[in-house]
């Protein structure tokens, strides 16, 4: 639980899903035989949120709904729901120790969704949620699919069937309140032409519509959606999130839903988490996530040097700009990929762009973002005809004051011969070497300067704090910088390091790109 | 290329039912020789579904399927093929408990075994990384190495056509142009037809020569890939607000 | 089902695949495969002679067979399978399409109900000579449609494999038989027990393999029909073993036996006694059993329950999200599916007067399995159907004792029956694999209830 | 000792002929997912096809040297039996792939009865007895005063080599030809395969030739070893065979070959120690628990459920 409190640096006062948490997953880890699909998480879900779960494909994120719905038991960690408001600590405490699944308290109820049965949570916990690919009964019409879900109450009306085959007309009653129930989420899902069709014959975003429509009919506190818009075009896309407000506003139901695709979350998100490789790297509102570097990187997945030097997106960088005729051709940076890095930053901080900042400056131009597009332009100029740089200067952040300690120096290129390859630094991966020579900085030396402000700086706004202490980074680059060897540069420089941003998948040796840097500078 | 006056393969008023549900209502569209023609729209539309009526599976109800001159529309799944198509089909359908290189055997299957250490070596080039993976089981590679297996055990059959779906599909950036650039390299040095069939419309009418679109198991629009950007309704459509 | 022996003949532009010699050319290979297949058992005979197997030569059968093979084939080629104009195809317009049938379906049932509700009268009236015999088949009829209705809850509904089921049959007839031997007691006491013991026994076998997935469950259930038959079959002590137990007491007509003379049924009403009697009350019985199965299993698709059960059927993983304990639902389509098995067994106990676990052999769970599967899963009117085809067919071989004068004596059709009940069933299946009734009717509806094709409705994880 | 040394050997023997009859089962499982109820009585059949030409040769042709007769034996019986095995999928299975997965099923069941009817119409329904061929063995230990002397007769130790032989041949020829790779490619993924140009039909025809050739094989081992068959003997066989195929992990053919020697050994001992009556109640019952703890059986790949 406190895990999730102190990744939000922009929050003023403790966000809503830190003071009433719906849903907490604590420590949460699960294994797969010797496969970590999700590593020690921890997040809360505010009551009344839009809570998305994103991350690239692999991220994890399915395994984590998985345990939170109890189709998959946790290897370890906590997963509390909370009927009532605020955090009922003490209730959840005792519950835990108790060893029962679930206690009524004061202010409701709280579960311990991992100690019960996939069909209770849904059930008692009232967790409801939909599926990936999508599971509806295709072979019952669209309004028995609603009255599957209700089931239980349904159960309990026709006496356990005994009183239902009498014929007693209580559940007469109850079943045609089920149906006004289900008319009413066809209503509001625009399927009530259909009732009467089987599931099957829908078209594939209304059986996502239907889908979503079967687990309200659950009546439930807790709407967790696995990639609800996935494969729907542009205006259903749209549709689906006046669906999601209305079902958070109307009826105060708490949603969390799974993205592939941030831009599509942006907009209707109170708060967004991102995993990557099973490991939390963000969490906050979604402005704060989208501009967030780590998140940004994770994005691209691999080196974004790779991206923009596609030629296709090359070329498009360089219409853009010319089509778009912005006139900010000043700041002309050494190297393409500094530029688009500080595109994007850029972008992030007028805090306009959508995933289009995120995904790069290859989004940038997919997107109508016209502040991206006009950022990326100076890169394409860049890239197109490599000029001669201007002397150093100070590399200015925009909101580099909301962090903690002070900005190290930067530089706007790296200096003659080249920058430094610094992922030889244990700690430093490329995506990191990228962040930081958006930074300014690229040679060891730079590093090897760094004060406490400095790295406490640089740890805030690399999201990692405390990882520059931890994995000395300014004495590694001492010994770096006069020329010395660590037994960690020596693997680097043998190509047989993987990178070393946790979680990551082995990016390439890195000895490549420092040639190629030197080539270009 | 496209003024050509027998297209390599072309689709005619070609209509294809699952049961009662119908899934392509009258598809027209040629791959000529050479070329990298893709088929973008949104999921559901039914370019998988063309894609594998192409090879018979299901079969077209009505219209009719032509390539190279014989009129495949009829014939079963293994002697379409057997004429120089292959298929990297959707979800990638990799052997999970075969090996990497029972996989790529099982491509050249009904080729002449003469040729298969050279195929081999040739797509080890293009994907240095299934030579490390050889004796590994393709459930238990990665989504982007089973992409790879996938083309490349559609190459190891020597194909004259090369049917592609969603090879970019959950793949991240870098692997993708991987994979594009491989196939653009085909394209350009050995004159493969590559037929690719993808959701994410902004890379592949870049690779493309050209282009159609297909609604709800229409083709709305046709044009070379550059065309095809341009327009508005595509722009609309299929480049924003989705994936990319 | 075509027996187009030759794969070569498809692809790489067939010259005409209807043309007069391609049809014989394929008749020609049926026949050399039946040369082949045939040589050996019919060519060839063994039987046991003094000093060992003697070993007959049957040429002539053996070419009449490939003859009869051959010409059989030839014309079937030339007018159904390998012509553009396929003689059936004026059948299969001139009949009423799956659609229509359906929609008829409602009349077809009234219709059949009143019949079967007269049945008897109708058959003493109208067949005074053969009525009890009729009568029997009726009865017969009627405890396979109970035992179909009861799978179909198992299968049909809920989706799982079962192919047990004949011990639950078993266990309801070997309650009432053994309460009445050892307890004295009467049919209609034991009915409801043997009911609920079928339903425990159920539930005893499905708690523990219903976590099971598919052909696994199948073969369980199928190990436990087998280990029920067995322990009758050898419990000699309990069971009197392959003996059976004879002289089970017949069902009263409120304590009134259907017996000649004083204190009987016929005495006391001051009627003529008939034996025939007995048998318009026996169908009489299984009939009203049938109507409970059917009311309480149509009642229940209705309900919940049933709903649950379709829900399992068609996807287990989205049922347990939705909060439906699909353990639970599960055993309750289980046990509920046994009690009526349960039911009919000892309404066969009663009938036969006589059991041995003879009666309760594998291939009686095949019989209704297939009549569940050849009517159409989930279709009531499916099983009434496929009951009267298959069972009142393998009846009607035994009648056909004319046959005999046209082959000889040597000819016995009787033997043919299960052969011919055999290749039924192959025959109906491959051409309707859905079954005769694949449409499903929704349970509920907003405006009209639409059925819902066969092609959508899932199959199950049991199968 | 010596009684358990015994049971272990006819246990084993009795396995094998499971095993042989249970990777017919397994392949078929495998390739198209369905039970072929009817492969007990394609076994049935071959048993009837090698006591046929068994007789064909020594009464007719007045063969009498036992190796060259068996031999031959052996390979008409595999050659017609798998004619008979073609046949049944070709009618009863082919027609209907890719529909309904309960149909085959109960056309399997249907072709079952078929057979079994067949056969006693042509045959009669009388039991065949055949004097046994093969006698004599090997006395492995001498029985005392208070124990009896353990046989391996010659015709135990055919059966255990065959199977072994078959065994190993089958095996190299799934995992190492182009035929086993396209029967297991179908298996994996049969739209696949198909789109790499197998031809499925026929490797799935090929798979019923091979399972109906091994069942030959274990037909004429039942014939010679028990001497007397009737057309009953395949449904039993056939249920055991199934269960052996289960138990080992359907689809796996190791399994199948584990799975058959366990039910021969359950079933021998069980007989041997406890009761002869209810030594299927031990192997179903055996079945049922294994299946419990482990729901893919002994070698089979546990399902993983995908949500």
């Amino acid at each position: 639980m406190d895990a999730a409190t102190n990744m939000n640096n922009n929050a003023q006062a403790t966000p809503n899903w830190d003071k009433d948490p719906v849903l907490s997953v604590e420590h949460l880890t699960m294994r797969f035989g010797g496969l970590v699909a999700v590593g020690d998480l921890s997040f809360n879900v505010g009551r009344g949120d839009i809570t998305a779960l994103i991350g690239p494909n692999g991220a994890g994120k399915t395994t984590v709904f998985n345990c939170v719905t109890g189709f998959y038991k946790p290897t370890e960690g906590r997963i509390v729901m909370r009927h009532g408001p605020g955090r009922q600590q003490e209730d959840v405490d005792a519950l835990t120790d108790s060893g029962q699944r679930w206690k009524t308290t004061g202010n409701g109820a709280v579960y311990l969704l991992e100690r019960m049965p996939d069909h209770e949570i849904s059930h008692k916990a009232k967790v409801a949620r939909t599926f990936q690919n999508i599971r509806l009964f295709g072979g019952m019409t669209v309004l028995e699919n609603l009255l599957v879900a209700q089931h239980n109450p349904l159960m309990v009306a026709s006496g356990f069937s005994i009183g239902g085959i009498l014929g007693l007309p209580g559940y007469k009653h109850a079943q045609q309140e089920a149906i006004d129930k289900a008319v009413y989420w066809l209503e509001h899902t625009n399927l009530v032409d259909r009732a009467d069709d089987p599931a099957a014959d829908l078209p594939y975003g209304a059986q996502r519509r239907l889908e979503i429509a079967r687990a309200m009919c659950t009546r439930p506190q807790l709407l967790c959606l696995d990639e609800p818009a996935a494969g729907l075009n542009p205006r259903e896309s749209a549709e689906l999130n006046e669906l999601l407000k209305y079902i958070r506003d109307e009826h105060k139901v708490s949603v969390l839903l799974i993205e592939h695709d941030m831009g599509v979350v942006m907009e209707i998100s109170d708060h967004v988490i991102v995993l990557d490789y099973g490991v939390k790297i963000s969490d906050g509102p979604a402005e704060f996530v989208k501009n967030d570097p780590k998140v940004i990187a994770a994005y691209l997945g691999v080196d974004d040097e790779d991206e923009i030097d596609m030629p296709e997106v090359r070329e498009d960088i360089a219409r853009v700009s010319k089509d778009e005729q912005a006139g900010d051709a000043a700041a002309p940076a050494a190297k393409k990929k500094a530029a688009a890095k500080k595109a994007t930053s850029k972008a992030g901080s007028t805090k306009k762009a959508s995933a289009a900042g995120a995904s790069g400056a290859k989004a940038a131009t997919a997107k109508s973002s016209p502040k991206a597009s006009a950022a990326a332009k100076p890169a394409a100029a860049k890239s197109k005809a490599a000029k001669p740089a201007p002397a150093a200067s100070e590399v200015k952040i925009a909101n580099a004051g909301d962090y903690p300690g002070s900005q190290p120096h930067g530089l706007r290129k790296a200096r003659e011969g080249g920058a430094n390859n610094l992922t030889r630094v244990k700690g430093i991966g490329p995506a990191s070497e990228k962040k930081l020579n958006a930074l300014g900085v690229w040679h060891f030396d730079q590093i090897a300067a760094w004060k406490k402000a400095e790295v406490q700086w640089v740890g805030s706004y690399l999201a990692f704090p405390g990882r520059i202490e931890r994995e000395e980074w300014v004495k590694q680059a001492r010994v770096l910088a006069k020329g010395g060897e660590t037994e960690f540069s020596k693997r680097v420089d043998k190509g047989a390091v993987p990178s070393s941003v946790p979680g990551k998948r082995g990016a390439k040796p890195a000895s490549k790109k420092t040639t190629g840097k030197g080539g270009k500078a | 290329m496209s003024e050509q006056k027998n297209p390599l393969l072309s689709v005619r008023g070609v209509e294809t039912y699952y049961g009662n549900i119908v899934a392509l209502r009258g598809v027209d569209m040629d791959v000529h020789r050479g070329e990298i023609v893709t088929m973008i729209g949104a999921n559901g539309a039914g370019k998988s579904t063309l894609m594998m009526t192409i090879c018979g599976d299901p079969r077209a109800r009505n219209g009719q399927i032509v390539y190279d001159g014989v009129d495949i529309t009829q014939m079963p799944t293994h002697e379409i093929v057997s004429l120089g198509i292959a298929q990297s089909p959707e979800g990638r359908r990799i052997f999970p408990r075969m090996t990497v290189m029972e996989n790529l055997q099982m491509g050249a299957a009904l080729v002449d075994p003469e040729f298969f250490d050279e195929d081999l070596a040739k797509v080890f080039k293009l994907f240095p990384r299934l030579k490390e993976r050889i004796s590994q089981r393709g459930g238990t590679l990665s989504g982007g190495e089973q992409q790879m297996l996938a083309i490349a055990r559609a190459l190891m059959s020597r194909p004259k056509l090369l049917l592609l779906d969603e090879p970019s599909l959950g793949l991240a950036p870098l692997i993708v142009k991987q994979i594009f650039d491989a196939i653009r390299e085909l394209n350009e040095k050995e004159g493969l037809t590559v037929f690719l069939v993808e959701q994410n419309a902004f890379h592949a009418l870049k690779l493309a020569h050209r282009g159609y679109v297909m609604v709800n198991g229409n083709v709305t629009m046709s044009g070379t890939g550059a065309e095809l950007l341009k327009k508005e309704e595509v722009r609309a459509a299929y480049l924003e607000g989705g994936r990319h | 089902m075509a027996m187009n022996g030759s794969n070569k003949a498809v692809g790489t532009q067939p010259a005409d695949p209807n043309s007069f010699a391609a049809s014989v050319k394929d008749a020609a290979t049926a026949g050399f495969l039946v040369a082949v297949l045939g040589f050996f058992f019919i060519g060839v005979r063994t039987d046991i002679a003094p000093g060992g197997l003697d070993l007959k030569m049957r040429w002539g059968a053996w070419i009449v067979s490939i003859l009869v093979v051959f010409a059989g084939r030839l014309l079937l080629n030339l007018f159904v399978f390998k012509t553009n104009s396929p003689i059936t195809q004026k059948f299969a317009s001139s009949m009423p399409g799956n659609g229509r049938f359906a929609g008829a379906g409602k009349w077809m049932m009234r219709a059949l109900f009143a019949f079967a509700l007269i049945l008897p009268f109708f058959f003493i009236t109208f067949f005074p000579n053969k009525d009890r015999q009729f009568i029997d088949l009726a009865i017969l009829i009627m405890t396979y449609i109970m035992l179909g209705w009861g799978l179909n809850i198992v299968v049909g509904l809920a989706g799982l494999l079962d192919l047990g089921y004949v011990a639950f049959y078993a266990v309801g007839a070997y309650s009432f038989a053994l309460l009445a031997q050892y307890l004295d007691i009467g049919f209609w006491f034991a009915l409801p027990l043997a009911g609920i013991l079928a339903a425990c026994w159920g539930i005893v076998l499905g708690f523990p393999v219903l976590r099971l997935r598919g052909d696994y469950l199948a073969i369980v259930t199928l190990a436990f029909g087998e280990i029920i038959r067995v322990v009758l079959l050898n419990w000699y002590e309990f069971t009197n073993g392959p003996d059976g137990i004879s002289g089970i007491p017949k069902p009263t007509f409120f304590g009134l036996e259907l017996k000649r003379g004083e204190g009987g049924f016929a005495d006391f009403f001051g009627i003529a006694y008939d034996p025939i009697q007995r048998f318009i009350f026996l169908y009489y019985i299984i009939f009203v059993l049938a109507l409970i199965t059917n009311f309480v299993t149509m009642r229940l698709r209705r309900l919940p329950i049933g709903r649950a059960w379709e829900a399992l059927r068609e996807d287990e993983i989205a049922c347990r999200s939705l909060g439906i304990n699909t353990r639970n639902t599960k055993l309750t389509a289980f046990s509920i599916g046994a009690m009526f098995g349960g039911f009919a067994g000892s309404f066969f106990a009663t009938r036969q007067g006589f059991i041995s676990p003879e009666s309760f052999t594998f291939l009686e769970s095949a019989i209704i399995l297939a009549i569940v599967v050849l009517g159409g899963l989930g279709s009531q009117i499916g099983v009434v159907i496929a009951s009267i085809v298959m069972i009142g067919g393998i009846e009607l071989l035994r009648n056909l004792g004319f046959l005999q004068q046209i082959f000889g004596s040597g000819f016995d059709p009787v033997q043919y029956r299960m052969l011919i009940f055999g290749l039924a069933m192959v025959l109906i299946m491959v051409w309707k694999p859905r079954g005769l009734i694949s449409t499903r009717e929704p349970s509920v509806a907003l405006k009209e209830k639409k059925r819902i094709g066969a092609d959508m409705v899932a199959q199950g994880e049991g199968h | 000792m010596e009684y358990f040394v015994q049971q272990l050997i006819n246990g084993l023997t009795l396995g094998s002929i499971y095993g042989l009859i249970a990777i017919g089962y397994t392949m078929v499982y495998g390739i198209i997912g369905m039970i072929n109820f009817a492969h007990g009585d394609v076994f049935m059949i071959g048993a009837f096809i090698a006591l046929a030409m068994f007789l064909i040769l020594t009464t007719v042709f007045g063969f009498v040297f036992l190796p060259v007769v068996l031999l031959i034996v052996l390979i008409v019986a595999m050659i017609f039996t798998s004619a008979w095995g073609w046949t049944v999928e070709r009618l009863a299975y082919r027609p209907l792939r890719g529909s309904f997965r309960l149909a085959p099923l109960i056309t399997a069941i249907g072709m079952s009865i078929v057979l079994q009817n067949f056969v006693q119409i042509t045959q009669g329904a009388r039991v065949k007895p055949l004097p046994p061929q093969i006698q004599g063995g090997i006395t492995l230990m001498e029985g005392g005063a208070n124990s009896i002397s353990v046989q391996l007769s010659y015709m135990q130790i055919i059966i255990i080599l065959t199977t072994i032989v078959l065994m190993a041949g089958f095996t190299l020829l799934i995992t190492r030809t182009s035929l086993g790779r396209a029967q297991r490619a179908c298996e994996q993924d049969r739209k696949m395969a198909a789109l790499l140009g197998i031809n499925v039909d026929r490797t799935i025809s090929l798979t019923f030739v091979m399972g109906a050739a091994l069942a030959a094989v274990a037909g004429l081992m039942f014939l010679l070893l028990y001497g007397v068959i009737d057309f009953y003997i395949g449904f039993l066989a056939g249920v055991k065979a199934f269960t052996a195929a289960v138990l080992g992990g359907i689809g796996s053919l190791p399994g199948a070959m584990l799975g058959g020697l366990l039910i021969g050994l359950i079933e021998v001992f069980w007989s041997g120690y406890f009761s002869v009556e209810y030594k299927d109640v031990a192997a179903f019952s055996i079945l049922a628990i294994v299946l419990i703890f482990l729901p893919s059986g002994l070698l089979g790949q546990p399902e993983v459920e995908k949500v």
